[in-house]
Protein backbone atom coordinates (compact mmCIF):
# COMPACT_ATOMS: atom_id res chain seq x y z
CA UNK A 1 0.00 0.00 0.00
CA UNK A 2 2.94 2.35 0.50
CA UNK A 3 5.85 3.29 -1.61
CA UNK A 4 8.94 1.36 0.32
CA UNK A 5 9.17 0.41 3.57
CA UNK A 6 9.04 2.91 6.54
CA UNK A 7 12.23 2.15 8.55
CA UNK A 8 11.85 2.60 12.30
CA UNK A 9 13.82 1.48 15.15
CA UNK A 10 12.73 -1.40 16.96
CA UNK A 11 14.84 -0.21 20.14
CA UNK A 12 13.95 2.99 21.48
CA UNK A 13 15.40 4.82 24.27
CA UNK A 14 12.34 7.35 23.98
CA UNK A 15 8.83 6.44 25.41
CA UNK A 16 7.15 4.52 22.75
CA UNK A 17 4.25 5.82 20.51
CA UNK A 18 1.57 3.46 19.32
CA UNK A 19 0.50 6.09 16.71
CA UNK A 20 2.85 5.44 14.35
CA UNK A 21 2.88 2.36 14.26
CA UNK A 22 -0.47 2.15 13.51
CA UNK A 23 -0.39 4.74 10.41
CA UNK A 24 2.66 2.61 8.68
CA UNK A 25 0.37 -0.23 8.82
CA UNK A 26 -2.57 1.06 7.44
CA UNK A 27 -4.10 -1.16 4.59
CA UNK A 28 -7.80 -1.17 3.52
CA UNK A 29 -7.84 -4.80 3.21
CA UNK A 30 -6.91 -5.31 6.61
CA UNK A 31 -10.07 -5.63 8.84
CA UNK A 32 -8.64 -6.36 12.03
CA UNK A 33 -6.28 -4.93 14.14
CA UNK A 34 -4.48 -6.73 17.09
CA UNK A 35 -2.32 -4.26 19.53
CA UNK A 36 -0.07 -5.87 22.45
CA UNK A 37 1.25 -3.32 24.73
CA UNK A 38 3.66 -4.83 27.77
CA UNK A 39 3.82 -2.10 30.52
CA UNK A 40 5.84 -2.03 34.06
CA UNK A 41 3.91 -3.64 37.18
CA UNK A 42 4.29 -2.26 40.28
CA UNK A 43 5.21 -5.83 41.07
CA UNK A 44 6.60 -9.46 40.61
CA UNK A 45 6.72 -12.21 42.07
CA UNK A 46 5.36 -10.91 45.27
CA UNK A 47 7.67 -8.18 45.55
CA UNK A 48 6.95 -4.60 45.02
CA UNK A 49 8.43 -2.95 42.22
CA UNK A 50 9.92 0.72 42.11
CA UNK A 51 11.11 0.56 38.49
CA UNK A 52 13.20 -1.19 35.65
CA UNK A 53 16.16 -0.66 34.19
CA UNK A 54 15.92 -2.27 30.32
CA UNK A 55 19.52 -3.08 28.22
CA UNK A 56 19.46 -4.87 24.73
CA UNK A 57 22.33 -5.60 22.46
CA UNK A 58 20.38 -3.38 19.74
CA UNK A 59 22.16 -4.30 16.22
CA UNK A 60 21.03 -8.36 17.45
CA UNK A 61 17.84 -7.04 18.93
CA UNK A 62 16.96 -5.04 15.10
CA UNK A 63 18.01 -8.41 13.77
CA UNK A 64 15.83 -11.09 15.43
CA UNK A 65 13.07 -9.31 15.89
CA UNK A 66 13.25 -8.44 12.42
CA UNK A 67 13.19 -11.95 11.74
CA UNK A 68 10.28 -12.44 14.28
CA UNK A 69 8.32 -10.00 12.06
CA UNK A 70 9.00 -11.84 8.92
CA UNK A 71 8.12 -15.18 10.25
CA UNK A 72 4.95 -14.03 12.08
CA UNK A 73 3.74 -12.94 8.36
CA UNK A 74 4.62 -15.77 6.91
CA UNK A 75 3.53 -18.67 9.44
CA UNK A 76 0.27 -16.73 9.99
CA UNK A 77 -0.11 -15.16 6.48
CA UNK A 78 -0.77 -11.38 7.72
CA UNK A 79 0.36 -8.45 6.03
CA UNK A 80 1.70 -6.26 8.55
CA UNK A 81 3.52 -7.09 11.79
CA UNK A 82 5.69 -4.19 13.32
CA UNK A 83 7.58 -4.81 17.56
CA UNK A 84 9.20 -1.93 19.28
CA UNK A 85 11.01 -2.20 22.25
CA UNK A 86 11.98 0.22 25.05
CA UNK A 87 15.34 0.84 26.84
CA UNK A 88 16.41 2.48 29.33
CA UNK A 89 14.92 3.42 32.81
CA UNK A 90 11.14 3.11 32.89
CA UNK A 91 8.89 3.89 35.16
CA UNK A 92 5.54 1.67 36.61
CA UNK A 93 3.15 1.75 34.02
CA UNK A 94 5.40 2.76 31.47
CA UNK A 95 5.17 0.79 27.97
CA UNK A 96 8.04 -1.55 27.32
CA UNK A 97 6.77 -3.12 24.55
CA UNK A 98 4.37 -2.31 21.50
CA UNK A 99 3.90 -5.45 18.96
CA UNK A 100 0.89 -4.53 15.90
CA UNK A 101 -0.37 -7.18 13.75
CA UNK A 102 -3.20 -6.05 11.14
CA UNK A 103 -4.77 -8.85 9.19
CA UNK A 104 -7.78 -9.26 6.84
CA UNK A 105 -9.34 -10.99 9.53
CA UNK A 106 -9.45 -11.46 13.65
CA UNK A 107 -8.30 -15.17 13.74
CA UNK A 108 -5.06 -14.97 12.36
CA UNK A 109 -4.30 -11.37 14.04
CA UNK A 110 -4.88 -12.73 17.75
CA UNK A 111 -2.98 -15.77 16.78
CA UNK A 112 -0.07 -13.93 15.12
CA UNK A 113 0.57 -11.05 18.41
CA UNK A 114 0.60 -14.11 20.05
CA UNK A 115 3.57 -15.70 18.49
CA UNK A 116 5.04 -12.07 18.01
CA UNK A 117 4.85 -11.21 21.27
CA UNK A 118 5.99 -14.81 22.09
CA UNK A 119 9.01 -14.98 20.32
CA UNK A 120 10.33 -11.43 20.96
CA UNK A 121 9.92 -12.25 24.75
CA UNK A 122 12.05 -15.56 24.15
CA UNK A 123 14.88 -14.59 21.73
CA UNK A 124 15.38 -11.09 21.62
CA UNK A 125 18.65 -9.93 24.07
CA UNK A 126 17.00 -7.65 26.10
CA UNK A 127 17.57 -7.29 30.18
CA UNK A 128 15.56 -6.40 32.54
CA UNK A 129 16.75 -5.39 36.00
CA UNK A 130 14.15 -4.62 38.41
CA UNK A 131 14.74 -1.93 41.21
CA UNK A 132 12.77 -2.65 44.34
CA UNK A 133 11.69 0.42 46.94
CA UNK A 134 14.78 -0.32 49.24
CA UNK A 135 17.19 0.36 46.59
CA UNK A 136 18.59 -3.31 45.60
CA UNK A 137 17.85 -4.56 42.10
CA UNK A 138 18.44 -8.31 40.40
CA UNK A 139 18.35 -8.98 37.14
CA UNK A 140 15.15 -11.13 35.99
CA UNK A 141 15.53 -14.63 35.18
CA UNK A 142 14.70 -15.07 31.78
CA UNK A 143 14.75 -17.60 28.96
CA UNK A 144 17.83 -19.21 27.45
CA UNK A 145 18.26 -18.29 24.02
CA UNK A 146 20.63 -20.84 23.68
CA UNK A 147 17.88 -23.55 24.81
CA UNK A 148 18.74 -25.86 22.07
CA UNK A 149 20.08 -22.81 20.09
CA UNK A 150 20.64 -23.52 16.53
CA UNK A 151 21.08 -20.07 14.59
CA UNK A 152 18.90 -20.73 11.73
CA UNK A 153 19.91 -19.41 8.34
CA UNK A 154 17.47 -16.41 7.69
CA UNK A 155 18.32 -15.14 11.07
CA UNK A 156 22.03 -14.98 9.71
CA UNK A 157 20.84 -13.95 5.97
CA UNK A 158 18.41 -11.45 6.62
CA UNK A 159 19.27 -7.88 5.97
CA UNK A 160 18.66 -5.37 9.23
CA UNK A 161 15.62 -3.91 7.82
CA UNK A 162 13.63 -6.68 6.25
CA UNK A 163 10.30 -5.03 7.13
CA UNK A 164 8.57 -5.37 3.49
CA UNK B 1 45.16 -13.25 18.80
CA UNK B 2 43.17 -11.31 20.60
CA UNK B 3 39.27 -10.52 21.15
CA UNK B 4 36.78 -8.60 23.30
CA UNK B 5 34.11 -10.14 25.19
CA UNK B 6 31.49 -8.14 25.64
CA UNK B 7 28.76 -8.84 28.66
CA UNK B 8 25.49 -8.47 28.75
CA UNK B 9 22.67 -8.51 31.47
CA UNK B 10 23.77 -10.11 34.89
CA UNK B 11 26.81 -11.32 33.15
CA UNK B 12 28.85 -7.99 33.31
CA UNK B 13 27.32 -7.48 36.75
CA UNK B 14 29.51 -11.12 37.50
CA UNK B 15 32.32 -10.36 35.30
CA UNK B 16 32.42 -6.78 36.89
CA UNK B 17 32.50 -5.13 33.90
CA UNK B 18 31.52 -5.21 30.56
CA UNK B 19 34.47 -5.94 28.29
CA UNK B 20 37.29 -8.02 28.40
CA UNK B 21 40.38 -8.69 26.58
CA UNK B 22 40.86 -12.49 25.84
CA UNK B 23 44.21 -13.86 24.28
CA UNK B 24 43.59 -17.02 22.24
CA UNK B 25 45.43 -19.41 19.88
CA UNK B 26 44.79 -18.81 16.25
CA UNK B 27 42.27 -21.47 15.17
CA UNK B 28 40.22 -20.44 18.04
CA UNK B 29 36.67 -21.08 18.42
CA UNK B 30 33.59 -19.59 20.38
CA UNK B 31 33.63 -23.00 22.84
CA UNK B 32 37.59 -22.47 23.36
CA UNK B 33 36.76 -18.51 24.40
CA UNK B 34 33.83 -19.91 26.96
CA UNK B 35 36.40 -22.42 28.20
CA UNK B 36 38.65 -19.90 29.13
CA UNK B 37 36.02 -17.22 30.89
CA UNK B 38 35.14 -20.46 32.85
CA UNK B 39 38.41 -19.67 35.15
CA UNK B 40 36.18 -17.04 36.21
CA UNK B 41 34.60 -18.83 39.04
CA UNK B 42 31.71 -15.70 39.16
CA UNK B 43 30.94 -16.34 35.82
CA UNK B 44 31.18 -20.16 35.36
CA UNK B 45 28.29 -21.20 36.22
CA UNK B 46 25.92 -18.70 34.58
CA UNK B 47 27.98 -19.15 30.74
CA UNK B 48 26.17 -22.42 30.10
CA UNK B 49 22.83 -20.90 30.07
CA UNK B 50 24.07 -18.14 27.72
CA UNK B 51 23.87 -17.38 23.65
CA UNK B 52 26.85 -16.07 21.78
CA UNK B 53 27.37 -13.70 19.37
CA UNK B 54 29.78 -11.87 17.06
CA UNK B 55 28.46 -8.57 16.14
CA UNK B 56 24.95 -8.79 14.96
CA UNK B 57 25.07 -12.81 14.57
CA UNK B 58 24.70 -15.29 16.62
CA UNK B 59 27.23 -18.07 16.74
CA UNK B 60 27.25 -21.56 17.61
CA UNK B 61 30.18 -22.63 19.85
CA UNK B 62 31.83 -24.13 16.94
CA UNK B 63 32.21 -20.98 15.26
CA UNK B 64 35.62 -19.42 14.84
CA UNK B 65 36.25 -16.27 15.84
CA UNK B 66 39.03 -13.63 14.11
CA UNK B 67 41.40 -11.14 15.77
CA UNK B 68 39.62 -8.28 17.05
CA UNK B 69 36.42 -10.31 16.85
CA UNK B 70 33.49 -8.61 19.73
CA UNK B 71 32.22 -11.86 21.05
CA UNK B 72 29.13 -11.18 23.29
CA UNK B 73 27.86 -13.13 25.82
CA UNK B 74 23.96 -13.25 26.42
CA UNK B 75 23.08 -14.49 29.45
CA UNK B 76 18.98 -15.33 29.67
CA UNK B 77 16.37 -12.94 28.05
CA UNK B 78 13.66 -10.70 30.08
CA UNK B 79 12.51 -8.38 27.68
CA UNK B 80 9.09 -7.48 26.88
CA UNK C 1 -7.78 1.93 41.17
CA UNK C 2 -10.11 5.01 40.10
CA UNK C 3 -12.28 6.37 42.76
CA UNK C 4 -16.09 4.82 40.70
CA UNK C 5 -16.48 3.47 37.59
CA UNK C 6 -16.75 5.40 34.44
CA UNK C 7 -19.65 6.01 32.87
CA UNK C 8 -18.99 5.04 28.79
CA UNK C 9 -21.49 5.18 25.81
CA UNK C 10 -20.97 1.40 24.44
CA UNK C 11 -22.39 1.99 21.39
CA UNK C 12 -21.33 5.55 19.68
CA UNK C 13 -22.67 6.87 16.21
CA UNK C 14 -19.10 9.02 16.32
CA UNK C 15 -15.71 8.02 15.23
CA UNK C 16 -14.24 5.82 18.34
CA UNK C 17 -10.93 7.07 20.05
CA UNK C 18 -9.07 4.44 21.75
CA UNK C 19 -7.17 6.87 23.89
CA UNK C 20 -10.19 7.37 26.32
CA UNK C 21 -10.64 3.52 26.73
CA UNK C 22 -6.78 3.33 27.65
CA UNK C 23 -6.87 6.19 30.42
CA UNK C 24 -10.36 4.34 32.01
CA UNK C 25 -8.43 1.04 32.57
CA UNK C 26 -5.04 2.45 33.59
CA UNK C 27 -3.96 0.13 36.37
CA UNK C 28 -0.18 -0.81 37.79
CA UNK C 29 -0.93 -3.89 38.57
CA UNK C 30 -1.57 -4.74 35.19
CA UNK C 31 1.83 -5.57 32.85
CA UNK C 32 -0.47 -6.64 29.81
CA UNK C 33 -2.66 -4.46 27.57
CA UNK C 34 -4.14 -6.00 24.71
CA UNK C 35 -5.97 -4.09 22.28
CA UNK C 36 -8.46 -5.33 18.91
CA UNK C 37 -9.84 -3.01 16.67
CA UNK C 38 -12.38 -3.97 13.98
CA UNK C 39 -11.90 -1.94 10.60
CA UNK C 40 -14.07 -1.75 7.86
CA UNK C 41 -12.20 -3.66 4.65
CA UNK C 42 -12.54 -3.08 0.95
CA UNK C 43 -13.60 -6.66 -0.16
CA UNK C 44 -16.01 -9.10 1.35
CA UNK C 45 -15.89 -12.77 0.47
CA UNK C 46 -14.48 -11.41 -2.66
CA UNK C 47 -16.58 -8.65 -3.54
CA UNK C 48 -15.70 -4.79 -3.22
CA UNK C 49 -17.15 -2.80 -0.66
CA UNK C 50 -17.28 1.13 -1.00
CA UNK C 51 -18.97 1.72 2.59
CA UNK C 52 -21.00 0.17 5.30
CA UNK C 53 -23.98 0.58 7.67
CA UNK C 54 -24.20 -0.39 11.66
CA UNK C 55 -27.50 -0.25 12.82
CA UNK C 56 -27.78 -1.48 16.56
CA UNK C 57 -30.29 -2.16 19.35
CA UNK C 58 -28.36 0.25 21.60
CA UNK C 59 -30.13 -0.49 24.69
CA UNK C 60 -29.87 -4.26 24.27
CA UNK C 61 -26.76 -3.72 23.34
CA UNK C 62 -25.63 -1.76 26.25
CA UNK C 63 -26.67 -4.47 28.60
CA UNK C 64 -25.13 -7.06 26.36
CA UNK C 65 -22.12 -6.04 25.83
CA UNK C 66 -21.95 -4.83 29.54
CA UNK C 67 -22.66 -8.96 30.49
CA UNK C 68 -19.78 -10.00 28.30
CA UNK C 69 -17.21 -7.91 29.33
CA UNK C 70 -18.26 -9.04 32.98
CA UNK C 71 -18.17 -12.32 31.79
CA UNK C 72 -14.73 -11.75 30.41
CA UNK C 73 -13.70 -9.96 33.42
CA UNK C 74 -14.78 -13.04 35.48
CA UNK C 75 -13.80 -16.32 33.50
CA UNK C 76 -10.43 -15.04 32.68
CA UNK C 77 -9.60 -13.32 35.70
CA UNK C 78 -8.53 -9.90 34.16
CA UNK C 79 -9.30 -6.62 36.21
CA UNK C 80 -10.37 -4.72 32.93
CA UNK C 81 -12.19 -5.34 29.75
CA UNK C 82 -14.00 -2.54 27.65
CA UNK C 83 -15.53 -2.46 23.96
CA UNK C 84 -17.37 -0.46 22.18
CA UNK C 85 -18.90 -0.29 19.05
CA UNK C 86 -19.70 2.73 16.06
CA UNK C 87 -22.92 2.80 14.63
CA UNK C 88 -24.15 4.67 11.46
CA UNK C 89 -22.40 4.93 8.25
CA UNK C 90 -18.27 3.98 8.01
CA UNK C 91 -15.80 4.29 5.15
CA UNK C 92 -12.95 1.83 4.42
CA UNK C 93 -10.51 1.56 7.44
CA UNK C 94 -12.94 3.41 9.96
CA UNK C 95 -13.12 1.40 13.29
CA UNK C 96 -16.08 -0.19 13.56
CA UNK C 97 -15.39 -1.80 17.15
CA UNK C 98 -12.30 -1.26 19.90
CA UNK C 99 -12.07 -4.38 22.70
CA UNK C 100 -9.26 -3.56 25.82
CA UNK C 101 -8.34 -5.91 28.41
CA UNK C 102 -5.44 -5.42 31.12
CA UNK C 103 -4.51 -8.57 33.08
CA UNK C 104 -1.07 -8.87 35.02
CA UNK C 105 -0.10 -11.21 32.21
CA UNK C 106 -0.29 -11.50 28.82
CA UNK C 107 -1.41 -15.05 28.46
CA UNK C 108 -5.15 -14.32 29.92
CA UNK C 109 -5.17 -10.83 28.51
CA UNK C 110 -4.67 -12.58 25.07
CA UNK C 111 -7.39 -15.11 26.01
CA UNK C 112 -9.76 -12.71 27.46
CA UNK C 113 -9.66 -10.73 24.27
CA UNK C 114 -10.15 -13.19 22.26
CA UNK C 115 -13.38 -14.13 24.00
CA UNK C 116 -14.39 -10.45 24.47
CA UNK C 117 -14.51 -9.95 20.56
CA UNK C 118 -15.99 -13.68 19.78
CA UNK C 119 -18.84 -12.66 22.41
CA UNK C 120 -19.61 -9.26 21.29
CA UNK C 121 -19.47 -10.49 17.58
CA UNK C 122 -22.05 -13.13 18.20
CA UNK C 123 -24.13 -11.93 20.37
CA UNK C 124 -24.43 -8.09 20.43
CA UNK C 125 -27.79 -6.92 18.42
CA UNK C 126 -25.48 -4.96 15.55
CA UNK C 127 -26.62 -5.50 11.96
CA UNK C 128 -24.09 -4.66 9.06
CA UNK C 129 -25.81 -3.61 5.39
CA UNK C 130 -22.87 -3.25 2.94
CA UNK C 131 -22.78 -1.00 -0.07
CA UNK C 132 -20.91 -2.04 -3.24
CA UNK C 133 -19.77 -0.10 -6.03
CA UNK C 134 -22.82 0.21 -8.11
CA UNK C 135 -24.41 1.33 -5.26
CA UNK C 136 -26.31 -1.93 -4.30
CA UNK C 137 -26.78 -3.20 -0.64
CA UNK C 138 -26.90 -6.36 1.45
CA UNK C 139 -27.48 -7.17 5.09
CA UNK C 140 -24.23 -9.35 6.07
CA UNK C 141 -25.09 -12.50 6.93
CA UNK C 142 -24.58 -12.96 10.65
CA UNK C 143 -24.76 -15.28 13.98
CA UNK C 144 -28.05 -15.88 15.28
CA UNK C 145 -28.28 -15.39 18.32
CA UNK C 146 -31.48 -17.00 18.51
CA UNK C 147 -28.95 -20.30 18.57
CA UNK C 148 -29.75 -22.70 21.26
CA UNK C 149 -30.94 -19.65 22.71
CA UNK C 150 -32.11 -19.59 26.57
CA UNK C 151 -31.58 -16.50 27.99
CA UNK C 152 -28.78 -16.61 31.05
CA UNK C 153 -30.33 -14.88 34.20
CA UNK C 154 -27.39 -12.54 34.57
CA UNK C 155 -28.64 -10.81 30.91
CA UNK C 156 -32.01 -10.06 32.58
CA UNK C 157 -30.80 -8.92 36.05
CA UNK C 158 -27.43 -7.19 35.42
CA UNK C 159 -27.76 -3.07 36.00
CA UNK C 160 -26.81 -1.49 32.47
CA UNK C 161 -23.60 0.42 33.60
CA UNK C 162 -22.00 -3.06 35.73
CA UNK C 163 -18.52 -2.61 34.59
CA UNK C 164 -16.87 -2.16 38.01
CA UNK D 1 -54.47 -5.60 23.65
CA UNK D 2 -52.19 -4.44 21.37
CA UNK D 3 -48.17 -4.53 21.01
CA UNK D 4 -45.53 -2.96 18.70
CA UNK D 5 -43.32 -5.06 16.57
CA UNK D 6 -39.69 -3.62 15.90
CA UNK D 7 -38.18 -4.93 12.78
CA UNK D 8 -34.31 -4.68 13.22
CA UNK D 9 -31.70 -5.47 10.28
CA UNK D 10 -33.21 -7.44 7.08
CA UNK D 11 -36.16 -7.86 9.28
CA UNK D 12 -36.98 -4.65 8.61
CA UNK D 13 -36.21 -4.51 4.63
CA UNK D 14 -38.49 -7.85 4.35
CA UNK D 15 -41.23 -6.22 6.59
CA UNK D 16 -41.04 -3.03 4.47
CA UNK D 17 -40.99 -1.42 7.74
CA UNK D 18 -39.06 -0.72 10.94
CA UNK D 19 -42.94 -0.99 13.29
CA UNK D 20 -45.61 -2.57 13.17
CA UNK D 21 -48.56 -2.67 15.23
CA UNK D 22 -49.94 -6.15 16.64
CA UNK D 23 -53.07 -7.20 18.12
CA UNK D 24 -52.81 -10.23 19.85
CA UNK D 25 -55.46 -11.87 22.84
CA UNK D 26 -54.56 -10.94 26.12
CA UNK D 27 -52.81 -14.03 27.30
CA UNK D 28 -50.43 -13.97 24.20
CA UNK D 29 -47.06 -15.15 24.42
CA UNK D 30 -44.31 -14.61 22.02
CA UNK D 31 -44.33 -17.54 20.55
CA UNK D 32 -48.28 -16.05 19.46
CA UNK D 33 -46.88 -12.77 18.07
CA UNK D 34 -44.49 -14.91 15.67
CA UNK D 35 -47.24 -16.96 14.35
CA UNK D 36 -48.88 -13.84 13.39
CA UNK D 37 -45.99 -12.45 11.93
CA UNK D 38 -45.37 -15.80 9.77
CA UNK D 39 -48.35 -15.52 7.37
CA UNK D 40 -46.50 -12.22 6.25
CA UNK D 41 -44.47 -14.31 3.69
CA UNK D 42 -41.25 -12.05 3.42
CA UNK D 43 -40.91 -12.35 6.81
CA UNK D 44 -41.30 -16.30 7.38
CA UNK D 45 -38.82 -17.59 6.33
CA UNK D 46 -36.29 -15.50 8.74
CA UNK D 47 -38.72 -15.63 11.31
CA UNK D 48 -36.65 -18.90 13.02
CA UNK D 49 -33.23 -17.58 12.80
CA UNK D 50 -34.44 -14.32 15.16
CA UNK D 51 -34.11 -13.82 18.46
CA UNK D 52 -36.57 -11.77 20.38
CA UNK D 53 -36.93 -8.67 23.17
CA UNK D 54 -39.40 -6.93 24.97
CA UNK D 55 -37.71 -3.57 25.76
CA UNK D 56 -33.84 -3.85 26.71
CA UNK D 57 -34.67 -8.01 27.57
CA UNK D 58 -34.28 -10.93 25.63
CA UNK D 59 -37.17 -12.55 26.04
CA UNK D 60 -37.91 -16.47 25.35
CA UNK D 61 -40.69 -17.86 23.03
CA UNK D 62 -43.08 -18.83 26.19
CA UNK D 63 -42.88 -15.28 27.42
CA UNK D 64 -45.94 -13.51 28.35
CA UNK D 65 -46.80 -10.53 26.60
CA UNK D 66 -48.16 -7.06 28.15
CA UNK D 67 -50.39 -4.48 26.26
CA UNK D 68 -48.28 -1.75 24.48
CA UNK D 69 -45.30 -4.25 25.10
CA UNK D 70 -42.21 -3.21 22.32
CA UNK D 71 -41.22 -6.42 20.81
CA UNK D 72 -38.23 -6.11 18.80
CA UNK D 73 -37.87 -9.29 16.07
CA UNK D 74 -33.53 -9.50 15.75
CA UNK D 75 -32.10 -11.39 12.86
CA UNK D 76 -28.29 -13.19 12.63
CA UNK D 77 -26.14 -10.22 13.93
CA UNK D 78 -22.92 -9.08 12.47
CA UNK D 79 -21.31 -6.78 14.42
CA UNK D 80 -17.42 -6.25 14.67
Amino acid sequence: MRAEPIDYSRIQPEPLALEPLLLATERPDCGALAIFAGAVRNHHEGAAVSHLIYTAHAALCDKIIAAVEQETREQFQVPECRIVHRVGQLGIGDIAIYAVVRAPHRAEAFAALRYAVDSTKHRAPIWKEEFYPDGSSSFVTGCCIADGFEPPEHLKQLPLKANT
Amino acid sequence: MNIEIQFWGVTARLAGSERRRLSLTESATVADAIELLRSDAALATELPRCAYAVGADLVAPNHSLSEGDELSVLPPVSGG
